[in-house]
């Protein structure tokens, strides 16, 4: 990808040299190198995370035909800031008997898990803070550290609901895992490599949603299910189902944790929406067309991370779509759906996809 | 109460394996969607509900106690903090009782708007009823969109009665005043723009197929026990008997209007939301008619400065969004009623729901609660 | 109809629904809430609006029609109304000497207006009635500038 | 409250009262239903001459026979059932009101308790809406129903002192203000 104008490789040698310059010692260098990573990566994160919620209640806002968030800032802007300031001013309840231990690590759980796997994410050529060869597996793990903090959270409220909550929260994000990582394995089979800028490479001829002739929709189609089903968001949102359970695992919380377990769900959202953009939109690659050289050259301009953006929010804007439309599955129907309809469909995807990959029968096969 | 496991299930014996000591969980007074305040002790094992104990009396203030104490004329008020989502009905309802006790001729005009306004407040009613339902299923936007064409009837109201909810405007005798120059217009812009919403509820709501699935089967309330608990209005007929007090026991200008009761046989959850639906469309037929037809004349009858209502019995039965409303007028010939009894449809709708969640889920007692469509002070009185 | 027909009439029942929200999404100008404090100005009631009981003048005379026959004090099922009267030496009729108004115990009925025969009676459009402490909300009406006073000394 | 007036002012004194409207012309759907509750309830019952809703009076004893005829006879809907407090006769009278869901006849079903102590059959095995309304008439008169599978306040707590919609009832806890009429 010899993306003549934004030169995005070059920006970690000059890091590195500049700082070389500076420190000297190599191990110091990267200890510093390090320390601006996780920096830049928790402040871009947390600011990702109060967009998102001023974007989920604008969303919904004009859904609803009303205005949203106008008062703090111009349209609302500052409007998730005054919440969080709100909520670190409030005072840090814990319910009598509560496991305190266990009650006070869960919030950690979740929000270390999500803010884990978002160091994995390509956002452009070498803008990623961590790549390793099995990158994909590595970030399926992390997400699977946040159901413990949902456990956790609920069984340590002492509070019958929270308990009802966790346990539907087990249930549901356990099985849904299955389901979203065969639709991942269906396009890795493709694409040759877990490494998330090997997928993307793989994609240069063209995006696995239609290069893969039909599997390759199927499969994104099927992960954007299970995926929603992970977020805990409608219509799979039974963990805190406000009208049955009051707010599920997390009723028992305040002030700084709630806002943790809040701000893990929206970075959750973006994290799982950048994994499917990257798998199969082609991440940061340019929308380029055949031949079309003049299109090609104007899909250049916009910069790799502006197009993982534009396809990752596209993707989040959908996730909203759906959560302000749909009513909420109950839990037997959840667990029929995902056994019974989505498993035995993603099983077949990826049976169907390894036959078309090994036989080589998919676009541009190169 | 003390909360004992006989106390709260009240059904004696557990279904779950010995030693297995039973798992009871409060919904409510304070939850989301009882709407109002409603206590439900439920009986789970893992998320089915073995047994549910309805505790009532949070919102009890006595309304059959105070209505022994104010005049015939005073006490319309406090009807309509009865059922607070058919006001209209309810003092319609209570307006009649006395015209038959004092034998009161109502002008033709009158007739005319309190047919008008009971049909606005079932509307306005099935439309919160709708919003609320698809809410406590999950999806918030048709909360939204149910009070967005609520709003609509709700300036009618405003502009006609003075007040939002709490009208106090049908009165033994007939209405409060005539009505606003440009009601005819409003309604009539309000007939037009409504009738088209109904189709965009039936498809965002009834063709979802998460909901169809919510609905489907849960709840069933069979037509014999719908009988012998008193169940009324759509909860009955969608358990498929065919009885509205609008043509049982016809009142008003009920008679000379032209319009079908909607029926339904399944007695689940689905029928019940079908028949709801079907009646806001009916009701807007009723409206057309009566605005059409609507002449012109006094709107209040003369009625002399003391009602005094005279010995016996009396009782007028009236047709509420949510089933038959009666009031009982014990008289005694002073001013001052002897006994007022409220029949409240809520009260006999809501005995049904223990006998027909059990074995559901917990998110189930929420979806049947809420097409069970109670409203809470109406239990309570 | 099998599986896939089930299916079908499935996503199209959910496509549909997404098609009303998303039809609402993209004309977001169409809003139907009101900002309520920042147009406070701007805000009218309906004429009729029951709000807060406020006696009437009289046109010429300037001075309150109430004849102190208290009517509506028996009307009242809520007993928030009382009337003060006094005998007038000279005219030897009863003259209103006070008219208390118990705020807090008003349901907003609409009767008391109704029974006045002198229509001295009428309804305010005021719908902001919250108070601090109760005392604000026992009111004398029948003060000189008309504004109604705080009276704790009321019956 | 309204301070005594010494004289009331000279408004006009309010009219006579209404004279009672005059007997309609009894229909014969009227009649007929009439006979054929009669017919249905047997010599048991003795039709009350207040008027308003056509009326029966049973004795106490013999409620549930009256209700299982009435159910028979296609009566399948009561409306509720409450009590009346007449302290002068020192009675409570019991009132079913019943109907039917194809008909648009009701009828009432009327009963003597003592106001001390009163004990009736429970009709819930009759009509399963009898449940809850003889709760709630437990609840506020303080009749006690033989074999109702629940019998507790309905609406009130448990240790609520009295039973309100007794015409003795003298509420302590709110110092319910006596209306001056």
């Amino acid at each position: 990808m010899d993306n003549w104008i934004w030169r995005t490789e070059k920006i970690p040698p000059a890091v590195t040299a500049w700082l070389t310059g500076l420190l000297g010692n190599p191990l110091l260098v990267d200890l510093a190198k390090m320390a601006v990573v996780a920096a830049l990566l928790a402040g871009f994160v947390s600011a990702l995370a109060l967009a998102l919620v001023w974007i989920e209640r604008k969303v919904a806002a004009h859904v609803q035909q009303r205005l949203g968030p106008m008062r703090v800032g111009p349209h609302g802007l500052l409007q998730t800031l005054a919440d969080g300031l709100k909520l670190m001013s409030k005072e840090n309840i814990t319910p009598l008997e509560a496991d305190r231990f266990i009650f006070h690590l869960a919030p950690l759980l979740c929000f270390a898990a999500t803010f884990v796997a978002m160091a994995f994410i390509p956002f452009a050529p070498a803008i990623q803070a961590v790549n390793f060869n099995v990158g994909l597996v590595f970030v399926l793990g992390i997400g699977s550290v946040g159901v413990l903090g949902i456990f956790a959270a609920g069984w340590a409220s002492n509070n019958k609901w929270s308990l009802l909550g966790a346990m539907r929260a087990g249930a549901q994000i356990i099985s849904y895992e299955l389901s979203a990582t065969l639709a991942l394995i269906s396009v890795i089979v493709f694409a040759g490599s877990l490494d998330f800028r090997e997928i993307v490479a793989s994609q240069a001829a063209g995006w696995w949603i239609w290069r893969a002739p039909v599997v390759g929709f199927v499969a994104f189609v099927i992960y954007g299910i299970a995926s929603i089903a992970e977020c805990n968001r409608t219509p799979f949102d039974l963990v805190e189902g406000e009208s049955e359970l009051t707010a599920g695992f997390h009723t028992e919380y305040a002030s700084i944790r709630f806002a943790m377990f809040f701000l893990a769900e929206f970075v959750n959202i973006f994290l799982v929406c950048s994994i499917s953009a990257t798998v199969f939109l082609g991440g940061y690659m340019p929308l380029h067309i055949g031949n079309l050289e003049g299109f090609n050259r104007l899909a250049d301009l916009i910069p790799p991370w502006g197009w993982f953006f534009a396809k990752t929010s596209a993707l989040v804007l959908v996730f909203m779509w759906v959560r302000w439309t749909f009513p909420r599955l109950r839990v037997d129907q959840l667990m029929n759906f995902e056994w019974k309809f989505l498993l035995p469909l993603s099983l077949t995807t990826l049976a169907v996809a390894s036959v078309l990959a090994t036989a080589g029968w998919f676009f541009f096969p190169g | 109460m003390e909360l004992t496991r006989a106390t709260a299930a009240g059904q004696p014996g557990t279904f779950a394996a010995p030693g297995y000591e039973d798992y009871f969980v409060n919904m409510g007074p304070q939850h989301p969607s009882t709407h109002g305040v409603l206590r439900l002790v439920l009986k789970l094992a893992g998320e089915t509900v073995l047994g549910l104990t309805p505790v009532l009396g949070y919102v009890h203030r006595g309304i059959e106690k105070m209505g022994e104490a104010m005049s015939v004329l005073q006490f319309t008020h406090l009807t309509d903090r009865l059922d607070y989502l058919s006001a209209h009905i309810n003092n319609w309802g209570w307006a009649l009782a006395v015209e038959e006790a004092l034998g009161i001729e109502v002008p033709e005009r009158a007739q005319h708007i309190r047919v008008i306004m009971a049909e606005l407040t079932r509307l306005a009613s099935h439309q919160l009823w709708w919003g609320v339902l698809g809410m406590d299923l999950g999806a918030f936007t048709p909360f939204l969109y149910g009070f967005r064409d609520r709003e609509r009837i709700i300036d009618i109201f405003e502009k006609t009665c003075g007040a939002r909810l709490t009208m106090n405007y049908v009165r033994p005798g007939g209405v409060t005043a005539d009505v606003e120059e440009d009601f005819a217009k409003d309604v009539g812009a309000f007939l037009g723009y409504f009738a088209p919403f109904i189709d965009e509820y039936e498809r965002l709501l009834g063709d979802n197929v998460i909901f169809q699935e919510r609905m489907h089967g849960v709840g069933v309330l069979t037509p014999e026990l719908a009988r012998s608990l008193g169940c009324t209005g759509p909860v009955l007929r969608a358990s498929g008997v065919d009885y509205d007090v609008r043509r049982a026991r016809p009142y008003g200008l009920y008679p000379r209007l032209a319009f079908t009761v909607p029926l339904a046989s399944a007695g689940d959850s689905w029928a019940r939301y079908q028949v709801r639906i079907e009646e806001m469309r009916q009701s807007l037929a009723i409206i057309r008619q009566a605005l059409d037809a609507m002449p012109a004349g006094p709107v209040r009858a003369k009625l002399p400065a003391v009602l005094n209502v005279p010995k016996g019995r009396w009782l007028s039965r009236v047709e509420t969004a949510r089933g038959e409303l009666a009031f009982l007028l014990v008289g005694d010939g002073s001013a001052k009623p002897w006994r007022v009894k409220v029949r409240s449809p809520n009260f006999s709708n809501l005995a049904a729901l223990p006998e027909i969640i059990k074995g559901c889920r917990v998110a189930d007692v929420v979806a049947v609660l809420s097409t069970l469509d109670v409203v809470i002070p109406c239990i309570d009185r | 109809m099998g599986l896939i027909g089930r299916t079908a009439t499935a996503v199209k029942g959910l496509i549909g629904g997404m098609g009303i929200t998303l039809g609402h999404y993209v004309r977001f100008s169409e809003v139907i809430t009101q900002q309520y404090p920042e147009n406070r100005e701007t805000l009218r009631m309906a004429p009729r609006f029951r709000g807060k009981v406020r006696l009437l003048r009289d046109p010429e005379s300037g001075a309150y029609r109430c004849t102190a026959c208290s009517l509506c004090v028996k009307a009242c099922p809520n007993n928030s109304l009382a009337v003060k009267r006094e005998k007038d030496p000279e005219t030897n009729k009863f003259k209103l000497a006070g008219y208390y108004y118990h705020f807090e115990r008003c349901t907003l009925c609409g009767l008391c207006v109704d029974t006045c025969k002198f229509s001295a009676l009428a309804m305010g459009n005021e719908f902001e009635n919250a108070a601090f402490e109760r005392g604000v909300l026992t009111l004398r009406l029948d003060t000189p500038d008309g504004a109604p006073q705080p009276a704790p000394e009321a019956p | 409250m309204s301070d005594e007036q010494a004289a009331a002012p000279a408004t006009p004194t309010p009219a006579a009262a209404p004279s009672p409207p005059p007997p309609p012309a009894p229909d014969p759907a009227e009649v007929a239903f009439r006979e054929e509750v009669a017919r249905a309830l047997g010599t048991a019952a003795a039709a009350d001459t207040a008027a308003g809703v056509p009326a029966w009076r049973v004795e106490a004893g013999g409620l549930l026979g009256a209700a299982r005829r009435l159910r028979d006879a296609g009566f399948d809907y009561l409306l509720f059932m409450t009590a009346v407090d007449h302290p002068a006769d020192g009675r409570l009278e019991l009132v079913y009101l019943f109907s039917r869901f194809s008909g648009s006849r009701h009828g009432a079903l009327l009963a003597d308790v003592p106001r001390e102590a009163a004990e009736v059959d429970s009709l819930s095995g009759v009509w399963a809406a009898a449940d809850w309304h003889e709760r709630e008439t437990y609840d506020m008169f303080g009749i006690r129903f033989r074999n109702h599978p629940f019998l507790r306040r309905i609406l009130l707590d448990e240790d609520w002192p009295g039973h309100p919609l007794r015409k003795d009832y003298v509420d302590t806890l709110h110092d319910v203000v006596k209306r001056p009429y």
